[in-house]
Order: structure tokens, then C-alpha cells, then sequence
């Protein structure tokens, strides 16, 4: 066990250093252009080094590097350090490409792959109904094949970022009589299309981060698909995978803990101030055990993965527990923030540490992730009968 | 022995249902919760046609001359109902004139209260403060005392639109001022529960009229508004787990209502089996306070604090029992969600009123 | 709403108050015999004034009384008061009495119902078995008719004072052919009967409350049976309604309380004595919180048994929240110990307030209530099912 | 960077597990359990002769040099299989020997030790404290130092079987004493748990060997009594996780295997996710420890605390999960129950070292 790198590793640490320290941030006439210009030019230097789309091959805009979760994260690690831009955030490379990549054609990759890791373009994902959400093969959203292009018709929901997108992937039904999940296809659309209507879904706490996207005979061209006819839900799970791993994140749970430490030593409880009640000293440390098991468990994966070995349980387990220690967290902070809780907060979250009312928020936001990218009982299922090996749901089972 | 509602009573509470059915079903509350006034004159008209002003006024005084039960009873409807509407400010400045005023400070005021008249409200807390414990307590009150009032005080409900608003002061005291009177201001200061806007109240020099009695009646006052909130969380948190049972029993995935799945199930039951049995821990505190003097701060106290804090878990878990669509602003649970967070909050946090009853219990 | 009893009522208290006056303790020469002579003989003086075996009619023995549950709860209030015997606990008189009262031949009635109610013959229970236990239905100890008698063989477990037992009621499979709930039947049985054999079933506290017992052609006579051939599923019901009745008891909880908060006093905790930790202060109310709901829902099912209305909900709630405190306070305890933890406990279960290493044994006791009389998730499918209206199990539904 | 057990880790964990399937597999865990003796000497000697005594120790004083991950990796086994053996007290004899020991003492214990020649102990808690804190940190303890030790001392574990016992002595000092000096008495106190028996020790002016290191030497022995417990504890709440799975899958209700039911399945997801991140966390502590010495101390007590009791609440699940045969003494879990409470209690229960992380960390 060794929680530091080799030699080699940090020889290439010295490496990716001395790149950020000779590129960022820009100097000169590089300072004049504007901050999207700024990181547009950086990244394109990044990935000309082999820093920046590692995975990507180089015909596609890619740098094209084997393979190598340690490297991968000492870019991170230093690129973060740096206040560098990394890689491009969001569905589009974290999603989409590593599907084309793997199902798609070679002038889907031609033509998406570049533009979406450099930026240029942005994605959303067409996935949910009204009525298939945990379900999500149950869904409706029918696309017909009329002469040269799909017709789409039909409702999507929680639809991230569907007003700033230029570009979905949805999954819609083409082949109505087969079964379920046979009869789903996986499609590419332009979003300024017409018949297209977006209309932002506002949530509790206030914030809009969700669409309703709403298609009347919406057209994409014929040869927009990715994989055949009716293999959409094959496609699908390719793309899934990646959303989980996105969202069982370690970093945003240790932040929390920060927050609640500094929200403890402002406030005051029965005559003292939070951090000194023995009760919130308690609840405090209970959290940060779950929060340390969490992260140090990161490490295991990212060990696992530098392996290529399969992670097991762990894996399955990493949103879930995110999630449990979100909601932990939320409740010490509602009971330390007291008459705050009276007072409406400002709906966007915060990048760094939660302070204030913005405690008000995260306890909100705290149930969004719960539910988004799979409810916690879906997780439940997904560990007791893909981990724990116990008898799958009859009910799912049926409709499969 | 008879640990029940009356017919009388079960008659007022249906007589509410069937109020907020006709007057203020789900799509109303949702148009009011998404609006900007703090009060909708009709509803609290109608409510107060009803006999919701006076509840508990003695009958000579133009009221009902009910219980703290009774107005508990009706606290829970309108928990249950999230009707937005001023009963609890407006209730609790007429339990403070009649428990604090002179004979003449009564007549003049409790009738007109009962009548809608007059629309009353209370001013304790002194700021915001981040413990939830600030100035909710009578001995927390720094305010002087005396013909003329300065300072500030917050979280006053539907304070912008009331006439008589009722002032904690230093020693344990009340005052109360008129709106209009000069140096006084009120701001509409929003807040969390938009079925129950908050202001902040701002006094200069402003001339006030002290109730005569001091001390123990106040802290009787704060006891019936502990009630009053824990019976408004039950019934909020009631409809939390009736919401999420009947959701349960018409959304379907794989084929079925998702009522069907056994984690569900068990969590609705969970929800259910935490929150019925509270029924009685509220009906208790204000019988206590009706009747059995001796128990009833603590009971107020025990019934806020266990009560308010369900309340916020079951609303909750109700977000999460209605997957995604529990999430959005549309879905009624985020109503119920920020009433809990008011009920929990307002006149002090849970973790305030266990301390404070671990010390009656001399711990 | 009042808590008090009425005029009428409390002149019932002052009668009773002064029966006991005049009855109990024993006076003079009635000091001279046994215990268990004087509370038998104090029990008969009772019954003939109407104050125990009240549902029993006067011919098997009982006093035949008016239903007056808040009279019965008077009589409990004032007996309790003044240390007299009450009515002879145990299943016998709890939950075969009741069943053959209502279900029972006449001859099974004037033989059995007396002599259990005034505790001269004892009963235990045979209705678990290795192989059902939620699934009680799925039974297989088998009873034949063979000429005159029953011949049965099988295994029972759970068997609550099988050893000390005159009489066992028991659930057999007497039709093998038929669908499982209408192949049982409800037989009595003598327990000195030869081919029985009791086995005590040690408890992880080290205690023997049950057994197992096993059956090799053992004989009881043909009419033997309550109800019909075929109908001991039916029948158990009556007599299971009463037992979730018996275990429900608010009584026991609220003791928890009080002995938590000795322990409290007692022990300490990061150098202060464990009340004054405010940690351990909020958990004790946030308990205490549980238990007062629980005692004044109580009040209400008196309420509701008085005027004859069903509680609904609440009633069936009643083990679970009782099972729940016994947790919460299980974990009180364990946390408040400390070291104490580490010494075995004296298995045997104390009648009035727990104290020091006996909060080891109610930590494990804990959790045999929750396994006693239906499974706490048992009780949640009745409650999800019967009291929410949500639908019912598919496996629990397919198998009836 | 590598989080993860080395070849040679895997195969020393493996070792172990043969051996516990072969040599004490459940049903002679069971009869040990039901039995008198504190010690079977045949399972002591073959743990011997897999190295089980000197994995820690030096290669000079004849134990394998490996680190505490390695001595904690084997704790998780004993933990997972219930093994009764005094590996914990042996262990710790070692580790306080080679922490405070002068040359000449390793040179004389540590091989003996190593060896299975002499079996060692601990003496520190000095009598049955109500807190779970009394005497397990080395400057609460008492006993005052010098080369004659009287006083008494509770909790040693297997000590009536024992023939060298490292005393806890005032001023964060450490002492050894031999078994059969003058004035040594060793009562077998039983214990909760049944595989790891606790003796009362005795001593009456008896001569003693004071080690040489006093002070945060001994801080680094609490720690890895710490880490130890808190692997042991892993590898019982890992046991109790697929005990309980194993049964889901087996027994058989209304026609199907229980663990058809959802809320079951549920439940023991919702088990499962409580311990397997620990697993990082007991390594994390060990390997702290080993090389960033910084946080050792910290980490210990937060994978103490969190990781005891997250096994405790395990246990009680998994009584749950095998319904009413899971509250038989039968039932292996009833033995995993009780080791829960032995890991939970032994040197502070979990309470105390939360209140001493937070102390760690200024707050």
C-alpha cells in the first residue's frame, strides 16, 4: 500500500507542472483575448501535449494516450492546482463521446467528437418521461421513419441544460411491436430544429437546472442514429455507466464537512457557540467518518481502475453513499442553522464551500441528488441483486 | 376518560376540510404560494365567517369561547390544507391580550379580533439569529419597555398586512402598537414559507400601549404557540404521508403502481407509523394546557420539538417517495416541505426546546 | 377530551378501592397459607364481585360482567395500586380463552375455561415451526385420525413455557390435499401425552424462554379440535388479534425511560456524568418524545374500545412503535454503559426499572421483541397493506 | 499510489481463511464458545506456526517485519471467523514491547514472543468504569510505577492463560509482569464475548520490569490497539453482511427464498453499503500509522469509532435479517453480536474517541 506515486509518476507530475507553469495563465498578448478565447487556445495546447482528451483517438481531436488512470488523475491534481482549465464539462464528453466512440459511425465521430471535447458544442440528454423514470424502457417518445429523416413526436423531462444545447441524444420508440426494450432507438437531433419546445421546470428550491422538452414532429436526418434500429437500449447502458461515475463524486461530500465545521463555530446553541455543544461535536465526527470511508474508498477505485480490475461493490455502492451523507450532512446543518431556515435562499449553488443560507439550499439540493441518475431504491436494487447476488425483482424482471 | 375529539369538534374539522375543498383546493394554495400578496382578504374573510378569528375569545368578548384544543384542532386542518392565511399570528395576539391585558385592554380589542376586524399579529423574535433559539423566549426580549418603542424585531406572519401586532418586551412583557402609528414600519421580508410571509417590523420612538400582566402569562402564551405549531406540523405532516400514499397508489413503472414494491410500501409505513401516534402528543400538550397546568409547559414543549421534527423528516421522505416530480416546484410537497421548515423553526428549534425540557425534567 | 373519569366512574374506583381495603392483603388466618393459596383464594372473591374474568360468562367460571373497558381499566389501576393478584396472565387465559369462548364446543368450554382462568391448568402455543414462521400458513406438523384420535407428528418452535405447560393449543395439517390455509386444523392437546419431547431454545442472552418441541405419534382425543376439520386457520385468527394486543403494551416503555435516566446519572461521560452531556440529553428527550406519543395513543384505543369504534391505524401500529423505543433505547443504554458492556449480563429479564448490566440483556431483549408475534417488516405490510390501502404482497398473496 | 493489498497481503489473509475453514470452522467456534477454557492451545500453537506471533515483530527478534496493515489484515480474518485465540493481546504485548522496550528487552521478549514460547497480554483498564473511557488511555491510568506493582487491573484479555503481561502504569508508563510472581493473582472474569475471555489481575507487591520508553511511545500503542479493533470489527460486520445475505438466498418463505422481498433486499443493501466503504478507512488508519504519522492518531480513533460501531448496529440488523432463529444462542450471529460489543467497549467505546477527534481537531 502506498498512497504516494513512483518515480516515474512524479517525473511526469515535474512534466505536466512545468507545462502549466509555461502556459497558464496566458501572458502577453495571450491576456488581451477573451476568457472563452483564453481556455479555447490553453486547451488546444493541452491536448497537443497528450494532457487533455487522453482516450480520444488524434483523428477525432483526441491526443490519443494509453490508458493510465495515475497519470489521469496527477493532470487533475496539478491542472486543478493550477486553476487550469481541464477537460470540457458536461454530457457531451463525459456521455455522448464515449458512446460514438464506441457505437458510433465513423462520420458521427468525425463530426461530433472534436467540436463536443473542445467546447465548440454543447449536448443534452433526451432520456426521461413522465412516465419512465425508474422504467426508463417503458418510454414513449415515438421517432418514425418518413422518407430520408425520423419524425419525432412526443415528451421529455429532467431534460439538464436542454435550453443552452445545441445538440440531444434521445432515445425514442421505432419499432412499436417489439418488446420493450427491443424496440428503442438511439438518436442524434439538432436542437434548433423546428417543433421543438423547451420549457424550463422549476424546483423546489427555486432554481431551473431541469427542461420539459416537448417534440412535435421533429425531424433528424435518417442516418442520425447511433447503432441499428431497435438497439437503442444497448447504446444506452454504454452512456449510463459513465453518468454514474459522474455523479458518485468523493470531492463535493469532503467540502461539506468544512462547511458544517465553519457553520458550527458561527452559531450558537443553548448558550454556546455549535462547535462546543457535544451533540454537534458528536454528529460531527459521526459524519466525518462516513465522508472519510467514502474518500479513501476513491482511492481504492482509482487503484482498481489502474488495475483494470473490476471494483465490485464498492463501485455500485459509490452513488448511493454519496448520497447518504449528503442528506447526514443537510440535517446537522438545518438543526445549526436554526431561524436562517425561516428566510428563502438563493437558489444557485455554490462552488466552494456552503455557507449561511446557502446551508437552506443544500438541504434542499441534498434530495435532488438523490433522485437524479437513479432513485437510492433503484441503487438498493442495483447492490442487492448485482452485488449481493440476491434474487432480481420479479415485477422489473416481468416487464423485461 | 374520553381522550377523543367531540362531534363538535370533529364538526369544526370537517367544516375546515370542506372549506379549503371548496375555497382553497391544491391549485389555489400553489397560485397564492406563487404570487406576492402576504394575505388573500377573501380566503381570511371567509375563514373568519367561519369563527376562525375567535376561536378561543370567551364568549363576552365576541368568540367562541373554545379551548386551546379547539384551536389546535383547527391548527391542524390548516397544516394539513396549507391554507395560506394569518390564523397564527391572529390567533396568538388574542391568547396574549386576553392572558396579559387589563379588563379594558379585553373589551376593546378581542372583539374586534374575533370580528376580523382587526387583523393581529405577534413581533418577538429581535433578528435573525443563527441558533434558532434567539428571542423566542420571553426572558430573550431586549426591547425596552415603556409608552414609546425603538428597535427591531422579525419574522412577524403576514405582518405587512396586519393592524395590531403585539410586541415582546424586556422583562418578560407585551405591547402592543398599531400599524400607522408613527416610527413604525413593516417590510415584507418573504421567507421560506410563502403560505405564511414573514416581515420585519421597525419601531422609532413609536408610540405603544403595554398589556398589564408580565411574566408567567407570557410564558403560557409562548406554550400555546408551541402548541399551535406542533399541531399545524401534524397536520402537515399527515398529508405528507396521504400524498405519498396515494401517489403510490397511481404512478406506475414496470407495469404496476409503485405502491406495489415492498421498499416503498415499507417506507409509507414507516412515514405513516412515525407520525400517527403524534396525534395524541399534540392533543395532549393542549389539554394540558386546558387543564393540567402543571405539565403543560413541558408538554408544549416535547410536543413542538418531537413534532416539528418529523415533520421535516416526513416531508422529506415524501420528496423522495415522489421520485423526480417530488423535487419540482410544481409538486405540492414542496409546499408542506417549507411549512415544515417554518413550523421547525419558528419559535425556536427543536434542539432548544429538548434542552430546555431536560432542564424542567432537572437533568 | 378528559382525562379524568366521571362521577359515576370514580364511585366504581371508590367501591373497588374498597373492596381491596377489605380483601387484600390477606388479614388473620389467611396470612397462614401459601402465597399461591391466598391469591387463588383472593382471586374467587374477586370474580364473585365482578371484578375479574369479567368476560366470562358465571357457568365457566368468569363473573359475566357488562363490556366497560374503562371500568376494566379502573379495576387494573386500582388492583396495580394496591399489589393484589390480577387476572392470571398468560396465553391461556389471554388467547385460548377468548377462542374458545367464542369458537368452542360447550363441553371445551365448561372443561377448560375455569381451571385457566383461575390458573390451575397452563397453556402454551403450537403454531410456529422451523420452516414457517411469517408464512405461518405453510405449516406442515401433521395430525391424522386414526380411529378415535388424532395422531401427531411434527416439530413446533418458539414455544413460549412448553416445559412448564399442562395443555398446548396447536395448529396441525389435517387435510393434506386441500390449499395450504384450508388444510389446518386447531386441536388441544394434554402435554403429558407420551411421544413429546420439549427441547429448550437458548437465547443469544444466554436465557431459555422458548423451546422447541417434537411430536412422534402423539395422541389426542377426536373431539379435541376447535371448529371444524380444516378450519384452524380461521380459528388462529381470533386468537392472534389477542396477542398483538398482549405485546403492543405501552406500560414497559415508558419504564425505559426512567431507567435510562438513572443510568445517566450514574455513569459518565468525556469527564461529566452522562446526564449533563448534551448529547446524551437530546437523544433522552428526543425518546422521551417517542414514548409519551406512544402512552397517549394508548388513551385514545381505550377511548375507541369504550365507544366500540375501530382505532384504525393506530392499532396497528402498536407493536411497531413499541418495537421502535425498545431500539431507541437499546442504543441509549449501550452508549451510556460503556465498559460494562464488556461483562455478561444476568439473563433473566427484571420486572420493574432496568438498571446497570441489565441494560445488556434489554439491549438484546430489544430485538426479541421485534421478533416475537410477527416481524417488524410483518407488521409494516400490514400496516403498507391493511391500514394505507396499498396493495397487496404478490408472493404473501400467490400462496393463499 | 496503490490502495490496494499486495500479492503477499492477499495470500496472508487467505492463509488465514483456510485455516479457520479447516481448523475452526463455525461449529468448533460454536463448541469454544460454549465451552469453560480461555484459550485452546492446539489453534494458539498452528496460528504460531503460520507466523500469527511475530507478524509485526522484527526480523532481528525473529517475527516476519511486516507493518500494522499487515498485523490489521489479519484481525479482519480473526474478526470475519471468530477464531478464539489471543491474537489482540499477544499482539499488542508485542507492539508495546517493541515500542518502549530498551534493546535488551526486545532482545529478551520479542523472540519469545514471536515464537509462541510465551503468550502475552494487557493490563490497562483498572476497573470496570461506566463510561467506556476509565483507564484505557494511558494518562488516566493509576497504578503507580516503580519495580513492585500493587493495585488491580480488569479487562485483560485470555490473561488467565497468559504468561507475560504488560501493565499500564502511571505517567503513561508500562510495566511487565510475569505470571507466577509473587503477589500475581488472575481471575477468569468471562465476558460478554465468549471467544476472547477477560481476566481480573491482582497484584500485591509484585516484582515488575518497568520498559524503558514512557509517554507517546505508549500513544502509538493505544493507536494500534485502535486500528486493530477497528479491523477486527470490519471483518465481523463483513461476516454479518453475508451471513445475512446467505440466509436471504436459502430460507424459504410464502414459496420463495426471502431474499425475494424487497424490503428485505433492501435492508441488506442498505447493510451492505454501511460497511464495505470502511474497509478504505480501517487501511487508510493502518497504513497511517505505518507511514504518515501525522494522522495516525486521528485516523485510528475515527476508524475506532466509526467502524465499532457500524458493527454493532450490523449485528443487530442481522439478528433482524435471520428472524427469530438469529436470536438463538445457536445462531452463529449471536457470536458476531458479541464481538461487536467487546470491539465496541474495549479501550473507549466510540462516544469517547469522537470527543477526542474532536478535540484533535481544535474545535
Amino acid at each position: 500500500m502506498d498512497l504516494s506515486y513512483s518515480e516515474q509518476y512524479e517525473a511526469y507530475r515535474a512534466e505536466v507542472a512545468s507545462f502549466l507553469a509555461a502556459n497558464w495563465p496566458p501572458q502577453g498578448a495571450e491576456q488581451e483575448v477573451s476568457q472563452v478565447e483564453q481556455a479555447s487556445r490553453f486547451r488546444a495546447k493541452a491536448i497537443e501535449a497528450g494532457y487533455l482528451a487522453r482516450a480520444i483517438p488524434k483523428r477525432y481531436g483526441g491526443s490519443e494516450q494509453d490508458a493510465d488512470v495515475l497519470k489521469a488523475q496527477i493532470i487533475r491534481e496539478e491542472f486543478a492546482r493550477a486553476h487550469a482549465p481541464g477537460e470540457v464539462a458536461g454530457i457531451g464528453p463525459g456521455m455522448l463521446v464515449p458512446t460514438l466512440l464506441e457505437r458510433g459511425e465513423e462520420w458521427q465521430k468525425e463530426k461530433f467528437v472534436g467540436p463536443t471535447i473542445r467546447g465548440e458544442i454543447v449536448w443534452c440528454q433526451g432520456y426521461s418521461e413522465p412516465g419512465s423514470g425508474s422504467d426508463l424502457a417503458s418510454l414513449q417518445t415515438k421517432a418514425e421513419l418518413v422518407g430520408d429523416e425520423w419524425v419525432i413526436n412526443g415528451q421529455k423531462i429532467w431534460t439538464s441544460g436542454a435550453h443552452r444545447a445545441d445538440y440531444m441524444f434521445i432515445l425514442c420508440r421505432t419499432e412499436p411491436d417489439q418488446p420493450k426494450h427491443a424496440g428503442i432507438s438511439y438518436l442524434l437531433l439538432d436542437m434548433k430544429r423546428p417543433g421543438i419546445e423547451v420549457r424550463p421546470l422549476k424546483q423546489m428550491n427555486g432554481a431551473a437546472d431541469f427542461n420539459e422538452v416537448f417534440f412535435d414532429d421533429v425531424r433528424t436526418p435518417a442516418d442520425w442514429i447511433v447503432g441499428r434500429r431497435g438497439e437503442g437500449w444497448l447504446v444506452s447502458r454504454t452512456t449510463l455507466k459513465h453518468e454514474r461515475n459522474m455523479i458518485g463524486n468523493a470531492s463535493r461530500t469532503g467540502m461539506l464537512l468544512g462547511g458544517l465545521v465553519n457553520l458550527a463555530r458561527r452559531t450558537t446553541r443553548n448558550g454556546k457557540r455549535g462547535i462546543e455543544d457535544a451533540d454537534v461535536r458528536q454528529r460531527l465526527v459521526e459524519l466525518e467518518g462516513y465522508i472519510r470511508a467514502h474518500e479513501y474508498s476513491s482511492y481504492r477505485l482509482l487503484t482498481k481502475a489502474a488495475k483494470q480490475q473490476d471494483a465490485g461493490l464498492i463501485q455500485m455502492m459509490n452513488k448511493l453513499n454519496g448520497t447518504n451523507i449528503g442528506h447526514r450532512a443537510a440535517q446537522i446543518g438545518i438543526d445549526l442553522l436554526g431561524d436562517q431556515s425561516l428566510v428563502a435562499p438563493n437558489p444557485q449553488r455554490t462552488v466552494g464551500p456552503i455557507e449561511g443560507t446557502a446551508w437552506v439550499n443544500q438541504f434542499m439540493w441534498s434530495l435532488g441528488t438523490s433522485l437524479a441518475g437513479g432513485t437510492s431504491n433503484i441503487q438498493r436494487n442495483v447492490i442487492g441483486e448485482r452485488g449481493l447476488g440476491l434474487p432480481r425483482d420479479e415485477a422489473a424482471q416481468r416487464s423485461k | 376518560m374520553n381522550f377523543d375529539t367531540s362531534e363538535e369538534q370533529d364538526l369544526l374539522q370537517d367544516t375546515l376540510r370542506q372549506f379549503a375543498a371548496q375555497e382553497c383546493p391544491p391549485n389555489r394554495v400553489r397560485a397564492l404560494f406563487d404570487g406576492d400578496e402576504a394575505l388573500d382578504l377573501d380566503i381570511w374573510q371567509k375563514l373568519i365567517e367561519l369563527g376562525m378569528g375567535g376561536i378561543a375569545v370567551p364568549d363576552e368578548y365576541g368568540g367562541a369561547g373554545l379551548e386551546l384544543l379547539d384551536l389546535a384542532l383547527a391548527a391542524e386542518v390548516l397544516g394539513e390544507t396549507a391554507v395560506p392565511c394569518p390564523f397564527l399570528g391572529h390567533s396568538l395576539a388574542g391568547l396574549a391580550i386576553q392572558l396579559c391585558g387589563s379588563e379594558l385592554q379585553r373589551k376593546t380589542w378581542l372583539p374586534k379580533l374575533a370580528s376580523g376586524e382587526v387583523l393581529g399579529s405577534v413581533a418577538f423574535a429581535e433578528s435573525a439569529s443563527e441558533d434558532g433559539a434567539g428571542g423566542w423566549q420571553p426572558e430573550d426580549w431586549t426591547l425596552a419597555a415603556g409608552d414609546r418603542l425603538t428597535g427591531t424585531k422579525a419574522f412577524v406572519p403576514v405582518g405587512t398586512r396586519s393592524d395590531l401586532i403585539v410586541v415582546g418586551t424586556a422583562g418578560a412583557g407585551l405591547a402592543l402598537v398599531e400599524v400607522g402609528a408613527p416610527g413604525l414600519e413593516l417590510t415584507d421580508a418573504g421567507g421560506i414559507d410563502r403560505t405564511r410571509h414573514l416581515a420585519n417590523l421597525s419601531l422609532r420612538n413609536t408610540p405603544c400601549e403595554p398589556l398589564a400582566k408580565s411574566g408567567p402569562p407570557v410564558g403560557r402564551l409562548r406554550d400555546a404557540a408551541l402548541v399551535l405549531l406542533a399541531a399545524d406540523a401534524f397536520g402537515g405532516a399527515s398529508k405528507c404521508v396521504s400524498m405519498s400514499v396515494e401517489y403510490a397508489k397511481t404512478r406506475e413503472q414496470f407495469g404496476v403502481t409503485i405502491g406495489h414494491f415492498q421498499a416503498l410500501k415499507h417506507q409509507l409505513a414507516n412515514m405513516a407509523t412515525e407520525v400517527e401516534p403524534s396525534r395524541a402528543l399534540y392533543w395532549y400538550a393542549a389539554h394540558a394546557y386546558d387543564h393540567i397546568q402543571e405539565e403543560s409547559e413541558r408538554a408544549a414543549a416535547l410536543a413542538k420539538s418531537h413534532i416539528t421534527s418529523q415533520y421535516m423528516q416526513v416531508a422529506r421522505d415524501s420528496v423522495e417517495a415522489h421520485g423526480g416530480i417530488g423535487f419540482t416546484w410544481e409538486c405540492d410537497v414542496q409546499i408542506y416541505f417549507k411549512r415544515a421548515m417554518f413550523d421547525r423553526a419558528f419559535f425556536g428549534a427543536p434542539a432548544v426546546h429538548r434542552e430546555r425540557i431536560a432542564q424542567m425534567s432537572g437533568w
